[in-house]
């Protein structure tokens, strides 16, 4: 989908503020929040597309306003909604208790060793997104291509910057889950990934690019297009 | 496009509402959240991937195993995990410096860098970085990158997890590994400031 | 500049509400901030791709939600900020006055009869952003264009969902201000308009794409170049 | 990125604020803003574009002018101005049906319809209408256009004014132009809606 979190090249949005020194987490409730992301996906509310995805459907101003960790509070409620984990009326009393009164505590409850057993698992191993796959790769490293500017609908990480430009193949990293497919729920359908080589004057137009730069971008095999040598050289894409 | 932006006070009462909702589920215990902020406020931090930068300046077998496969050079040093199950390092050189971003969400090599600053994380350096790197370096980061080398900004769109192998500074000859990790700073991995400088 | 006010094609903002019924203003600040165009104009505070472009400058979140007129009242004020018209703080303390107050009165005056002249004046001709100029038109209607898919930093009109994009030109206008100069304080430097179509299929792929429709858009004769009938048929542009 | 969304309140405050300052400075004054708001309000609407529309439909070499050059055609009944020195009107037909918006701004042919509603202004419509037009219509006008007709949809980007010329209903013969103005809505010349019901 098109939308305000795509936000590689959007203006007028102010400067990258960097404050001296900060916490990992900033208020009580960001470490909440934070541990969500692996609890939620172990007890199947998403996978990490899906969760992306979520994020994705925020109002764009809300996006754009709320701190980080507020965006994935929207993407575990989008999702325990949906799949009817989460009663929604019952979060919005459970919401105006705590608000009444802050302090008020949490349900009692018993540890569970296996909970935390998967946190001391998860934590140094991770999930891979790669998968063996037997599709052939359609392009190697060195191929010159342009990325489809069609416009989806749904979960893509075909962003909007690099539609229609064209690029380099300079790394091939192997067959890993579709985000197109599964950020909408439609399951892995692992493609090969690569890495395609954008010059700035590509990108952004001659005028308009910082000199002597470049963005590495990673594309899957349905988002490229051979464009061969002939097109990229009467566009001046690559360097 | 009627939803509102809430306080801090209104998020931390709807955070507490859906936390209670999950304990009640079991889907988490505040053992389990404890245990994960524990992790990643104390454990998981940037002087792992010092570490690897460090053993990495000193070792060119070790370097070269890292620049083929990052994940399994690192997880030689029990570094890996959640974030980073496929990293790739990107080896800053005389003619190219390398930045990292995720301009579509905020992914990040936390099992080296742990989690990423709100910097990273917010609309302005995912919008600038790409458009004007240089700018940026130098308005928000004070840091200038010689024209003459070319500035690759690595956009993390994919689940390859993407940081930056900087360049050893010169005066370090013979130093131990301990020593070097402490020049390597966070921000040298992202590709947005320098490693620290040597006295002379 | 790339930015939220370039609408077209941004998904994820919910339905389009239409009320039964509602009056032309619907408040009394808004009656009050309508005739600022014309009359901020007539003061020399703007030209009108100026006066688009301080719009455009808006915070995004702000942008999208706030009501309409609100836009022009920022647009006014960035304008006159910048021009040394409006002193700031004065405007803070005046705000302050009549949110405390807000029935405390507005300045005494004297009625301006050049001023209701110009009303009566401007409302029934307006002003013609046509400029005649010599420059021998680049295109013809028939011609087979693609647009220029690179990104300028100030005002421009060449909205991101027709760039990269191949059509057909329907219609040539003759020669207009270019708000590529004008909106960003360069001059009018008039190029020749053409209004392109593009099938729905060119403009958001053939997956995504509405079945029989087309989009016509006006675009400024440095924003195109030819594409040619190959390059066209190439890439099913054109029906 | 820290400016705030103002109240309606916060709004009217400052916007009378900056009245009084442009007041001062002679830029404005209540007469003339009070006369301003009295011809939007009063005497420019789309009862006006209805005119044009059933004189174009009962007097073909004023159609004929009408389609060559609007503006012009539009003059000879006293209709012209602000926002639409230059238009351009789309007419209907068996195998096109033409709706006008502007995606970047609210750009709108103020002679003819008047000021614009505020859905034309919205967001939600600059958004969705050159991407998919058609659920447009039928979700937020209960309007149907037939697959066979194509939707044209027309981005106002310049500073040429289009709107639609619709189609004369069937069981209209022989209908003066002041009744047959009657039944073009505004709607029908944005191209969102039909003319109204001929009863049969």
């Amino acid at each position: 989908m098109n939308g305000v979190f795509d936000l590689a090249g959007t203006d007028g949005i102010g400067p990258v503020i960097v404050p001296e020194h900060e916490p990992v987490f900033r208020a009580a409730w960001e470490k909440a929040v934070f541990p969500m992301f692996a609890m939620c996906f172990r007890a199947g509310f998403f996978g990490v597309d899906e969760f992306r995805h979520g994020i994705e459907l925020i109002d764009p101003a809300v996006y754009l306003k709320s701190p980080y960790y507020e965006h994935w509070v929207h993407t575990v409620e989008h999702f325990g909604e949906k799949l009817g984990k989460l009663d929604m009326a019952e979060l919005d009393r459970r919401t105006a208790h705590y608000l009444a009164k802050p302090e008020a505590p949490l349900p009692q409850h018993q540890d569970d060793p296996e909970l935390l057993a998967f946190v001391e698992a998860v934590v140094p191993v991770g999930a891979t997104a790669k998968r063996e796959s037997d599709k052939a790769a359609r392009f190697k490293v060195g191929d010159i291509v342009r990325v489809d500017r069609s416009a989806p609908k749904g979960h893509t990480r075909r962003a909007r910057y690099i539609r229609g430009a064209v690029g380099e193949v300079v790394l091939a990293h192997g067959t890993f889950i579709y985000p197109d497919t599964a950020g909408n729920g439609l399951g892995e359908h692992p493609e090969h990934v690569y890495t395609v080589r954008f010059t700035n004057e590509e990108l952004w137009g001659a005028e308009h690019a910082e000199p002597n730069g470049s963005v590495c971008f990673d594309v899957w095999d349905p988002y490229i297009e051979l464009a061969g040598p002939a097109a990229a050289n009467a566009e001046g894409a690559v360097a | 496009m009627s939803a509102k932006i809430r306080t801090q006070e209104e998020i931390a009462a709807r955070v507490k509402a859906l936390e209670s909702m999950l304990i009640e589920q079991g889907v988490m215990t505040t053992q389990a959240i404890d245990r994960m902020v524990e992790i990643y406020e104390h454990e998981v931090g940037p002087q792992l991937g010092a570490k690897v930068v460090a053993k990495a300046w000193s070792d060119p077998e070790f370097k070269a195993r890292l620049v083929e496969d990052a994940s399994e050079a690192c997880k030689e040093l029990g570094i890996s995990g959640l974030q980073g199950e496929d990293m790739f390092v990107v080896e800053n050189t005389d003619d190219v410096h390398n930045i990292i971003v995720c301009t579509l969400c905020s992914c990040y090599p936390w099992p080296v860098l742990g989690l990423p600053p709100n910097w990273y994380k917010d609309p302005q350096y995912r919008a600038a970085i790409t458009r004007e790197p240089r700018k940026v370096l130098s308005d928000s980061f004070d840091f200038t990158v010689p024209e003459s080398v070319e500035v690759r900004v690595w956009d993390s769109s994919s689940e390859m997890r993407y940081w930056v192998l900087p360049q050893r500074p010169a005066g370090t000859d013979g130093w131990s590994e301990e020593r070097l990790a402490e020049l390597v700073t966070r921000d040298s991995m992202i590709g947005v400031g320098p490693v620290a400088q040597v006295a002379s």
